[in-house]
């Protein structure tokens, strides 16, 4: 513990993947051991930063000692930490999940060859923006995660896969350039671009058209209704691996940027608020029938993103324009269910199809092999997407029903119930078809044995139930450093 | 009388708009390249006229013309598709052409309310120039101000190549075409002027408008002739020097950054003394690696070994 | 009326323009240059933010900011000419 | 001096501009191409132009890339039509 | 005060040559005629402007690049031009047989 304060963690948690990534693409042939060491070191960094940020409070790191708003500073507090760890410890048991799902004997030695850069790049900018406090920086990290992404989603390299991630990659640009665009007017107006100048700011013209641009820019990324148009496809079309990363993590990044960005910025009007809610509300009941409708399983699990990003916005607006300030507890602790749940999800329905051969669920049960170990870890998953107690999801979603009660606002407890019971239809679509055997025609197999294959998505799975118990000092975590209630 | 450069500004901004709106309806894909292209000039020239030479260098070098000789292979590659598959309904165009009315209406609306005098950065900057290494403001800015936004751009870069070579797999490979001596004598000229007109805009980004990424889109202008005259091509056994290449500038400038750090220094912080030198040797690596990477980026695919299987066919 | 004030609504009408081409067009390459209009459009707000009446200096950031744009916008249009090129070829060798 | 070099400017400004019609009407690339190469000429005359009238030497780098840059896309274009005509 | 009318002058007279190519380019009949046209009014247009500009530069290090300029849209130009042209017969030959 005595060399800690030499290494400043924060450049450590970015340069670290950025080191593996390099060194995994100049030597293809130790690609998977080089990733997933630096996957460990990168998690060895991240626990290091939260020890700090225990105990010092919030570390801010001046890049060139030249402080901004002229230099760019890192500054990790306890949000950005909290979403660090999340993102660091979903990226590792994908990573070894994706040991198993890019072994010689499933894919190509091409797809095994660039999963771990382009996984190291995206990971190298996650870890940038959860720990950026410049808008311009918060843009060049976008569209590293927005290359890496769609080189992720087409890693398969079919048709389906390559149209959806042309799809991606137009929705990607065109939300950062709406985004960079929102940076020219903040700099017209304030002549800097760092979060500090934002929360000084006072209200201006060009102020709300940058505010505007971003937001459109942001929820465009992140796939709010009615802007969802790509993600069902880049995410039902991509590998087990990369859907997991993409939908666990991806999405979450814009979404931890709107939140910031509305807190620094506050939205001028409670009508606003009132719209984004909607838009999460109508994401939730066209989500909810499109993953009713869904005939593969893959499909109908990027449905349910959409229904959960959805389930979040609505989260952000549960209490009002008055109650925002609050409301980032229940947006951060649904964004963290989400994705631990959503990543073992797909992990688990990758081993799935990987098992039976196929992922049409209305086929699923006529199989003789049963994967149950899988399917067990896919039920797991949707306790906690469903919100039941004790999981993650339960506790995001105690938070959201809390806040809008004390609000008065029914309206937004309603469209929750709804969500919840769209979710429990569409999964026991699929978990009714795991349980029923009367329409096999040959006796059941014995299930592809317990590989260690399984352990990755059940883990993940186990994790969003139990730290439901944890969401307590999750929270209290998350306050160190007064996120949004001082000045960075 | 209205002061001639004022009329100039207005007839070249009209231009630009018209252009970018001729590249959207022009029917004929060729000429929407074309347009593109001078679109593209014309704007360089604009920002010319708002005092933004570096600007306007890059745009020309990387946003124009590079660009668009990737999009004319682009083009040559995909000639056989249709050029509408799909017309769009005329309803959708309608809403759309009035969302963006409106959105250009919003925009322009605030954009004339801000008065345009904001002090800015501006004195911060040249407060800390001497400081900096370097005599150019730009390049002070790129290169050690806000160096970790390049190193992130030089790592955007990176994950182009890599996303383009795992998207492009072996496509046929065209005879090459003859192009005569009298081009053979010129690329014997050019190429050598095209690399010293290169290090010139690389060495002279210190002082003046230039710097790295000015010299490096420059010098994968060689690559790109080199490139369409087959004077070079790719092969398996280079795919270890390219992948070198790609990543050289983007591992020693997060090198540089974390080494200097370290004595009560923070990461990115060149010791005063020794500025000048380490900027120069990020400036001098991250061209290599930009110069290869754009070229990479236009010949797209890896070059890869042609299983026998698939030869024999 | 100054420079700044002409090329400033030049960049906002370029992406707006660029806007309306990324939302309506179907063809892939045009699709490709409505984005890269827009970025263009972007770059030019930011030139302006830059501006002073001569002859003061411009502010140097955003010119940095706007090369940085620059360089990025390259890279995603390659990356989105490559996934063309790749599904061209895709959707061809099913149509034969 | 200034005024004399600004209206010139604005006339060459015009001439693009006029250019322009052919590469609309084509039917031709290569007088598409053509049209292009006349515009990269004349924004580099532009350019040295604005290079007196704005005092900026800088701008004389700029000319010089613009010079470079038109002469690769034009034999890019070269190329790949030389490619299709077999 | 000679020598800026002069450079004047050279410049007004590039830009008219300019100005006769665009017009040749609209009007002239066919590709190899606006090609012969155009290479011949942009090669002495831009180099009439480099001339009256390099009178009226400040150093020598300026009057180095104007050189330099005009000589490489000299070449290139010309070597484009053939290309091009080359490349327009071989389409009329394939176009005519």
């Amino acid at each position: 513990m005595t060399e800690l304060p030499t290494i400043d963690w924060p450049t450590a948690v970015v340069f670290a993947p950025l080191a593996g990534a390099i060194l995994a693409f100049a030597w293809p042939r130790r690609a998977a051991a080089l990733g997933l060491a630096s996957v460990l070191v990168t998690a060895g960094a991240v626990a290091a930063l939260a020890l700090q940020v225990l105990a010092e409070g919030a570390v801010l790191t001046r890049l060139g000692n030249w402080g901004a708003p002229l230099g760019i500073d890192l500054r990790a507090d306890g949000l950005s930490t909290v979403l660090l760890a999340m993102t660091v410890g979903v990226g590792a048991f994908v990573s070894l999940g994706a040991l198993d799902s890019y072994a010689p004997a499933r894919a190509d030695d091409r797809t095994r060859r660039y999963f771990w850069p382009l996984w190291l790049l995206l990971l190298t900018g996650l870890n940038g923006a959860f720990l950026s406090t410049d808008v311009f920086n918060l843009y060049v990290m976008l569209e590293v995660i927005a290359l890496a992404a769609v080189g992720l989603t087409v890693l398969g390299g079919g048709r389906a896969a390559v149209r959806a991630g042309l799809d991606y990659m137009y929705a990607s640009i065109l939300g950062a350039l709406l985004f960079l665009m929102g940076v020219g007017f903040v700099y017209l107006e304030l002549g800097r671009l760092d979060f500090a100048g934002l929360i000084a700011a006072e209200p201006a013209p060009a102020l709300t058209a940058a505010l505007a641009l971003m937001i459109a820019g942001l929820l465009l990324k992140t796939a709010l209704f009615p802007l969802h148009f790509w993600l069902p496809g880049a995410h039902a079309n991509a590998t087990a691996p990369a859907s997991a990363l993409l939908s666990g993590l991806v999405v979450k990044v814009s979404l931890y940027v709107f939140l910031r960005l509305t807190q620094y910025m506050p939205l001028p009007d409670e009508l606003l608020v009132t719209l984004i809610g909607a838009l999460g509300a109508g994401a939730i009941l066209w989500g909810g029938i499109q993953a009713l409708r869904a005939e593969r399983l893959k499909l109908l699990v990027a449905w349910s993103t959409v229904v959960q990003i959805g389930l979040i916005f609505v989260a952000f607006a549960r209490a009002g324009q008055v109650g925002l300030a609050e409301s980032w507890k229940a947006v951060a602790l649904l964004i963290l269910a989400h994705a631990v749940a959503k990543a073992g999800m797909f992990l688990a329905a990758g081993r799935i199809k990987d098992e039976v051969g196929h992922d049409r669920i209305a086929d699923l049960d006529r199989s003789p092999i049963r994967p149950t170990l899988a399917q067990f870890t896919f039920a797991l998953a949707a306790i906690s997407l469903i919100g039941l107690p004790p999981s993650l999801g339960f506790a995001g979603k105690w938070v959201l029903m809390e806040g809008a009660m004390a609000a008065g606002y029914w309206h937004w407890v309603g469209v929750t119930m709804i969500g919840t019971l769209f979710s429990v239809a569409y999964f026991s679509r699929v978990l009714a078809s795991f349980l029923r055997f009367d329409r096999m025609r040959s006796p059941v197999a014995e299930h592809q044995g317990w590989a260690l294959a399984d352990a990755a998505p059940l883990i993940l799975a186990l994790s969003a139930l139990g730290l439901g118990l944890a969401a307590a000092p999750i929270l209290a975590f998350m306050e160190i450093g007064y996120p949004f209630g001082a000045t960075p | 009388m209205v002061e001639p450069l004022l009329l100039f500004d207005a007839l070249l901004g009209l231009a630009i708009a018209a252009l970018a709106v001729a590249v959207l309806t022009v029917h004929d894909r060729f000429a929407m390249i074309v347009l593109f292209i001078v679109f593209g000039l014309m704007s360089a020239l604009a920002w010319v006229r708002l005092s933004a030479p570096d600007v306007a260098l890059a745009e020309a070098a990387i946003g124009t013309g590079l660009t668009g000789a990737l999009l004319l292979t682009t083009l040559h590659h995909i000639r056989a598709a249709p050029a509408a598959p799909v017309p769009v309904p005329g309803g959708v165009v309608v809403a759309n052409l009035g969302l963006c009315a409106l959105i250009f209406g919003g925009l322009a609306f605030a954009f004339l309310l801000t008065p345009l005098q904001a002090p800015g950065l501006a004195p911060a900057v040249a407060q800390n120039m001497a400081a900096s290494g370097v005599g150019h403001p730009v390049t002070a800015v790129l290169l050690n101000f806000r160096a970790y936004d390049t190193l992130m751009e030089v790592v955007v870069l990176l994950a182009a190549i890599v996303a383009v070579w795992m998207v492009e797999r072996g496509t046929v490979q065209a005879p090459a075409p003859v192009l005569g001596e009298i081009y053979r004598g010129f690329s014997r000229l050019a190429l050598p002027a095209i690399v010293v007109i290169g290090s010139y805009l690389l060495w002279v980004g210190a002082q003046a408008p230039g710097g790295a990424f000015q010299g490096g889109a420059v010098l994968a202008a060689v690559g790109l002739l080199l490139l369409l005259g087959r004077l070079y091509r790719p092969q398996p056994a280079h795919r270890p020097f390219a992948r070198a290449g790609f990543v050289l500038g983007t591992a020693v400038f997060a090198g540089v950054a974390l080494l200097v750090a370290g004595g009560g220094r923070l990461p990115f912080e060149y010791p005063a003394a020794h500025a000048k030198t380490l900027i120069l040797l990020i400036e001098g690596m991250v061209t290599i690696s930009i110069a290869v990477t754009l070229a990479a980026l236009f010949h797209g695919r890896e070059p890869e070994a042609v299983p026998v299987s698939e030869k024999s066919e | 009326m100054t420079s700044g004030l002409i090329f400033g609504l030049t960049g906002i009408a370029v992406f707006a323009i660029g806007l309306f081409g990324a939302l309506v067009m179907v063809e892939p390459l045009r699709r490709v240059l409505a984005l890269k209009l827009c970025s263009v459009g972007a770059g030019f707000l930011l030139v302006v933010g830059a501006w002073r009446e001569p002859p003061e200096a411009p502010d140097p950031v955003p010119h940095a900011l706007v090369i940085t744009g620059i360089v990025v916008m390259i890279s995603a249009t390659a990356v989105a000419l490559a996934l063309i090129r790749r599904l061209h070829m895709l959707e061809r060798d099913t149509d034969d | 001096m200034i005024t004399a070099l600004s209206i010139i400017l604005i006339v060459l400004l015009v001439s693009i501009l006029g250019g322009l019609i052919r590469v609309l009407r084509g039917p031709e690339p290569a007088e598409r191409m053509l049209a292009a190469q006349l515009f990269g000429t004349a924004s580099v005359a532009m350019l040295l132009i604005l290079s007196r009238v704005m005092a900026m030497p800088a701008l004389l780098d700029v000319a010089l890339v613009f010079a470079l840059l038109a002469a690769v896309t034009l034999v890019c274009f070269v190329v790949l039509a030389a490619k299709e005509g077999r | 005060m000679l020598l800026d009318l002069l450079a004047l002058a050279l410049i007004a007279v590039g830009a008219f040559f300019f100005v006769a190519g665009t017009i040749g380019l609209l009007r002239f009949p066919d590709t190899l005629c606006r090609l012969h046209a155009l290479t011949k009014a942009d090669g002495l247009g831009l180099g009439l402007t480099c001339l009256g500009v390099a009178l009226l530069a400040g150093t020598a290090g300026e009057v180095v690049r104007i050189v330099l300029i005009w000589f490489f849209v000299a070449t290139s130009s010309a070597v484009c031009g053939h290309l091009i042209a080359r490349h327009v017969r071989r389409a009329a030959n394939a176009g005519g047989r």
